[in-house]
């Protein structure tokens, strides 16, 4: 079937003249959302996706920011940075939305975060890592939790528990080397000797070899860095060889599949994290209890499954963005960034979020509280 | 000096058929040679061995005194030593004339970055393949159909170019693999014209063929194969003569 | 006298000098970013048409090129040295590595040297993610620009949109006059011939071994070449470039733009990387082209698209 | 490094291998019978441990697993008849429009869309297979060294498969008429082997087995819609490095690998894992280019 070189040119003009055409001209306050919904880093990506469209879907009944409706504008990029880079040029120079919520995972973060910063646009990602606002951009925030605190949790209790020789554990993402890196730099602050440290394949099946390296290591207690199922694996390993000492996991363990997937397994294991997942245990004192129950009743309504701490990223992102948007009562990029900057314990389901020029995380060490798992179930970890 | 082409004690076995078995014989320049034998006597096995497409096992094959007997079949080709193929191997998807324009391979040298940036020894080289692939294709009388793709011609022109691509890097020595089969009567007569007049022009050729006409009539000296060993070698009256011959190929007297 | 057939390359560069004009008419210039973005893609996959289409020596492993093109420019140029010696040491480190893996590797035929090309990806993938000193699973960000004339750069500024897609479609217009004229020439034709028969080729002199390795070579510096022009465009490259998907995703854009055509594959992979940028394709965009390797092999094993007569040489008038 | 230490090395490197015998099982079936290498292969194994979890909710595990095994056979067939087939290749000979190239390629496709037909189905969340005996703690020990009970039912579930395998090719007539459509096709239809029917068959059989290896490695390995992926490609290497079409190549090199892989953590990082085994699968292809136990010449003489 031949056809002329000149079809291909005939077919090239037809297409742009049929993609111009989406250019619909309506007055909504246009925000941009990057998430790696499929791919590997989904099991963060899909619940922000799931949970960016709930919340600006309720916002939009309540009337919208002042009265304009939100328009969300969610592109999916499979946790590959140069996606994310090309949809982030295509929100701001195309679609001329006035923030980015997103990306899911560090790496995309960092390949977007200056050309955001540069066009001006104010950016608040849903990655973990310390080095997307270490130094601080002026259009560059994050949502989650930073590394250190999360380690600094940990360490924390295991100082408590007269723990001095510690095995970690990373997968090999973004998330895991992160963490990895946060807790080899603290662990001397804690007296705490790191006997093993390495990173296993985010995709692995089964660890009991890397397990092994760890009982030859004679470590007292072992921590797993990583948001894959391989969480539960570890956990699952470990009884299957007898391994009996105490597993701590990351933030990256919020998410009940885990738990269910490690089944007995999981008893006992130690995280710190947010507290969403421990809402209804909350005293009705504390501030964010009324805002995470709802979120969690709304989030199991709309997708019949729990809501996870990774969800609450983009909450957090889009709560912190609309807040700032009412405050500066103007849609212009500036405002909005210089409004976030000034945001003041705002309520989320991370924790109260307090930024300053110095600080485009804004929480703090008290944003955590270590939990674990008793009977299938997250509860609050009460020192023994 | 009739150390053109010598083979000594050229043997291969596949698992335990012993398919050519010491098999020896000199060839003079500018002759046509011819081995024969029966379906299954090791001739297109010593063929291949000749032409290095297959290592023997034992046995030397000596051209024009050097010993290419282990050399990979396009070292065997840059000597001057071209083949044809009993199932025609032509590349379907190039034209006629590209075809043949590849039997210069070895002639020519330009590398792939003279290739890439046509330069002038490229561009050279290019005119003069593609010149001398017309006459060659001329030879052979398939001038019109040059630029058709191969996969297109008949089974009959498809031989004649593969004849032509192995004729149009003038080698010393051709080895047809029994270029008469598939041909009709008025095709092999012609194959038959063609050959003989190579001999004129200074060209060896070995045949590997069954079509007796062809080869009583054309070859200058005969080696007949039979379950891989030579049992006769010769003048085409000699070997027409030979009782051994006779007895391998019209089979026992019983009278 | 035969002429080479440059109608394809007309054609293209025809259409790419048009498209900016066109863009700038309806005002849609931020098409020109993405399109550079899948120019540099299409590259890649040219360099796997020359090696799977015409050659016919399958690569599940063109990605890993990609990155080692990207990686070795993103190192470099971050150490201070001049993008435009680094972008020549990673063509010559990705040309080495192509030596160094061909030779054994081309030995193998079919699933063997499917596989074998599939694991030098995977490999190549797990050494750049699990090393800290490679920016591990972040990959490495805020590469320098690629300043090639004073005020010619490769970088994916706004302001540097169009002087980059210029720079890109020059880049492939070059690319494809050198292709077009490898493959009328003695050596392109010894290329051509181990996709019909390599006793054939054999026989005439072509020392297939060395032949295909040049194909190899070849298709590894193209695909270098992009790695290292896209990461000073992006500024940033990760270990996904190097992912088994990526290769797949060239072979499927080789596939559908008619295995051994140049044209269909820059028209494929440019239109497919296009709207795969733009997520056009939400979250099927894997699925998208694992369809089109399905749908190609149903209707055209030997591809269709935008097909040019797949001989070239065509010469005298029929 | 003491005894102990060793013998549990040993064992999870019997647990990697039981794991990659039996997908590599599943690649040896279709080869055997079409010379194609399924990339889908890894999809079926994906199948097999989703349908499982699904079913184990409703039905008891026995069933639940049969079931399966049945529903995703004939997932595999249907994707044979549907797409295979019509290419033509596999049954008319070479009459048909693709080579056996063009086939792996569309294989290739077919597992991206099996992967993204399970995210729809499943959604991105991990599942998990409940044991066959005990629970995720339950732990049994040799010499010192701990390991779930559930290897045991994956070596047993492997051997099995191997016994079956060998069996059915060598003395059922369906296996040597299957083994007959992959030396020539054209052959096969002479002797009156519906050749069709075989290749169909080869497929159903292939993604049965791919969904028992699933379902029996799922309650160690857990299972999501994109697990197939990896397994594919470590299934692939095992089936290489074991010989293509030698199944029980395919289980020893299986088995080798998972050794080899897990004392290379002692030296190399976990994540390197799999750079190993593809280095030494290199080495292998290279010196013998048919793999460990497969035969040089057939490899030489497959027309790929």
């Amino acid at each position: 079937m031949q056809v002329s070189g000149f079809k291909f040119a005939r077919t090239a003009i037809l297409f742009t003249m049929m993609v111009l055409s989406a250019q619909v001209f309506a007055a909504t306050i246009k925000i941009g959302a990057i998430f790696a919904v499929t791919g590997a880093a989904a099991y963060l990506g899909a619940p922000e996706e799931k949970t960016a469209r709930l919340f600006v879907d309720n916002l939009n009944k309540d009337g919208g920011i002042n009265g304009t409706k939100v328009e969300l504008i969610i592109k999916d990029s499979a946790g590959s940075a140069e996606k994310a880079l090309s949809f982030a040029k295509q929100l701001i120079d195309e679609n001329e939305v006035v923030a980015i919520i997103g990306p899911t995972t560090s790496g995309e973060s960092m390949a977007i975060r200056d050309y955001c910063n540069n066009a001006k646009i104010p950016l608040i990602s849903c990655a973990a890592a310390e080095t997307i606002v270490e130094p601080p951009l002026p259009y560059v925030f994050k949502t989650p939790q930073k590394d250190s605190y999360v380690a600094k949790w940990a360490f924390q209790t295991m100082k408590d528990t007269g723990i001095q020789k510690l095995a970690v554990v990373a997968s090999n993402t973004g998330f895991g080397s992160g963490g990895k890196a946060q807790l080899e730099k603290y662990a001397g602050d804690f007296g705490i000797t790191i006997v093993l440290s390495e990173q296993y394949d985010p995709n692995a099946t089964d660890l009991s070899s890397l397990l092994t390296k760890v009982k030859s290591s004679g470590a007292q207690a072992l921590i797993n860095w990583s948001i894959e199922p391989a969480q539960s694996i570890i956990a699952k390993n470990m009884k299957q060889m007898n391994l009996n000492i105490p597993l701590y996991q990351s933030h990256g363990f919020g998410n009940i599949k885990y738990v269910e997937a490690a089944g007995s397994a999981a008893e006992g294991i130690i995280f710190p994290c947010g507290r969403l997942l421990v809402a209804d245990l909350l005293p009705d004192s504390n501030v964010q209890k009324k805002l995470l129950q709802k979120y969690n009743q709304d989030y199991k309504a709309a997708y019949s499954e729990d809501a996870s701490t990774f969800g609450g990223h983009a909450y957090d992102a889009l709560l912190i963005l609309t807040t700032a948007i009412k405050n500066a009562k103007s849609t212009a990029p500036d405002k909005i960034a210089a409004a976030i900057e000034a945001t003041k314990n705002l309520a989320g389901t991370a924790g109260i979020f307090n930024m300053s020029a110095t600080d485009h995380n804004g929480l703090g060490m008290e944003s955590i509280s270590m939990l674990t798992v008793k009977n299938g179930k997250f509860a609050l970890y009460e020192k023994k | 000096m009739n150390g053109f082409l010598k083979i000594d004690g050229l043997g291969k076995s596949f698992g335990g058929l012993r398919a050519v078995d010491s098999v020896s014989f000199s060839m003079k320049k500018n002759t046509i040679h011819s081995v024969i034998g029966p379906n299954g006597a090791g001739k297109t096995t010593l063929f291949n061995l000749i032409a290095g497409s297959i290592r023997p096992d034992d046995g030397t094959v000596l051209f024009n005194g050097e010993n290419i007997t282990a050399l990979a079949p396009h070292k065997v080709a840059r000597r001057g030593i071209f083949r044809t193929f009993q199932a025609v191997k032509l590349i379907q998807r190039m034209s006629a004339l590209e075809n043949v324009m590849l039997g210069m391979h070895s002639q020519t040298k330009s590398g792939i970055v003279s290739g890439m940036l046509s330069l002038p020894l490229a561009r050279a080289e290019e005119k003069k393949m593609t010149e001398r692939a017309m006459a060659s294709l001329e030879d052979v009388g398939l001038a019109t159909q040059a630029h058709l793709p191969t996969g297109s011609l008949s089974f009959g022109d498809q031989r004649m170019v593969e004849l032509a691509r192995s004729l149009v890097g003038n080698p010393e020595l051709l080895l047809l693999d029994e270029p008469a089969s598939g041909l009709n009567m008025k095709e092999t007569a012609g194959l038959t014209e063609r050959i003989s007049n190579l001999r004129e022009k200074g060209l060896s050729v070995l045949l590997v063929e069954h079509d007796m006409s062809l080869v009583m009539e054309i070859s200058d000296c005969l080696t007949v194969l039979n379950f891989g060993q030579k049992i006769a070698e010769g003048n085409p009256r000699e070997i027409q003569a030979n009782a051994d011959v006779i007895r391998i190929y019209l089979g026992e007297d019983d009278a | 006298m035969k002429k080479k057939d440059y109608t394809p390359l007309v054609a293209f560069m025809s259409v790419s000098i048009l498209i900016p004009f066109l863009t700038n008419i309806f005002q849609v210039n931020f098409f020109l970013t993405q399109l550079t973005m899948s120019a540099y893609y299409a590259l890649a996959a040219l360099g796997l048409c020359l090696l799977l289409g015409y050659a016919g020596q399958i690569s599940l492993g063109q990605a890993g090129f990609f990155a080692i093109g990207g990686y070795t420019s993103a190192i470099l140029s971050k150490a201070g040295l001049d993008p435009r010696l680094a972008f020549v040491a990673s063509v010559l480190l990705a040309a080495l590595v192509a030596i160094l893996i061909g030779m054994p590797v081309l030995k193998l035929k079919g699933h063997y040297l499917a596989m074998a090309t599939l694991g030098f990806g995977v490999v190549i993938e797990k050494i750049v993610r699990g090393t800290p000193a490679l920016g591990g699973a972040d990959g490495i960000s805020n590469v320098p620009s690629f300043t090639i004339l004073k005020d010619l750069r490769i970088t994916g500024g706004k302001a540097d949109r169009l002087s980059n897609y210029a720079i890109a479609f020059v880049i492939l217009s070059i690319v494809l006059i050198l292709m077009i004229n490898l493959l009328s020439s003695r050596s392109g034709r010894a290329l051509r011939s181990l996709h019909g028969s390599e006793d054939a080729a054999n026989a005439m002199g072509v020392n297939v071994a060395n032949t295909k390795l040049g194909a190899f070579v070849i298709a590894a510096v193209l695909a270098a070449i992009a790695g290292s022009l896209m990461t000073h465009l992006n500024g940033s490259i990760g270990p996904g470039e190097a992912n088994t998907m990526k290769s797949i995703r060239y072979l499927s854009i080789v596939a559908v733009g008619g295995l051994s055509n140049f044209t269909g594959t820059l028209a494929a992979g440019i239109i497919l990387n296009f709207l795969s940028l733009r997520g056009v394709f939400g979250i099927y965009d894997d699925a998208v082209f694992g369809a089109i390797l399905v749908l190609v092999m149903i209707f055209a094993p030997n591809g269709f698209g935008f097909a040019f007569p797949a001989r070239f040489g065509k010469g005298a008038k029929k | 490094m003491n005894q102990t230490i060793l013998a549990q090395y040993l064992l999870s490197g019997l647990i990697y291998g039981s794991i990659y015998a039996v997908i590599a099982l599943g690649f040896n079936i279709v080869y055997n019978a079409t010379g194609i290498i399924n990339f889908a292969q890894g999809e079926f194994v994906m199948l097999g441990g989703l349908l499982t979890h699904s079913l184990s909710s409703v039905l008891p595990l026995p069933i639940a697993i049969l079931s399966s095994v049945t529903i995703t056979a004939i997932v595999g067939a249907l994707m044979e008849i549907i797409f295979i087939r019509n290419l033509g290749v596999l049954v008319k000979g070479d009459g048909g429009k693709g080579g056996v190239m063009q086939l792996t390629i569309m294989t290739i496709g077919l597992s991206i869309l099996l992967r993204e037909l399970a995210l729809k189905v499943w959604g991105e969340q991990v599942q998990t297979v409940p044991f066959f005996t005990g629970n995720e703690s339950s732990s049994l020990s040799i010499g010192g060294a701990h390991f779930s009970p559930q290897l045991l039912w994956i070596m047993g579930a492997t051997a099995l498969i191997f016994l079956i395998l060998s069996v059915f090719f060598k003395y059922t007539l369906s296996g040597q008429a299957m083994r007959a459509c992959s030396a020539s096709r054209v052959g096969a239809r002479l002797c009156g082997i519906r050749a069709e029917v075989m290749v169909t068959l080869s497929f159903a059989l292939a993604a049965g087995i791919g969904a028992a290896a699933g379902a029996v490695t799922a309650p160690l390995t857990q299972t999501h819609y994109a697990i197939g992926t990896s397994l594919a490609i470590k299934g692939f290497t095992v089936a290489v490095f074991g010989g293509l079409g030698n199944s029980g190549g395919a289980v020893a090199a299986g088995f080798i690998l998972g050794i080899i892989e897990s004392f290379s953590i002692i030296v190399f990082p976990e994540a390197f894992k799999d750079i190993v085994s593809i280095v030494i699968l290199l080495a292998v292809l290279l010196a013998r280019p048919a793999g460990l136990f497969g035969s040089r010449e057939a490899s030489r003489l497959k027309e790929f």
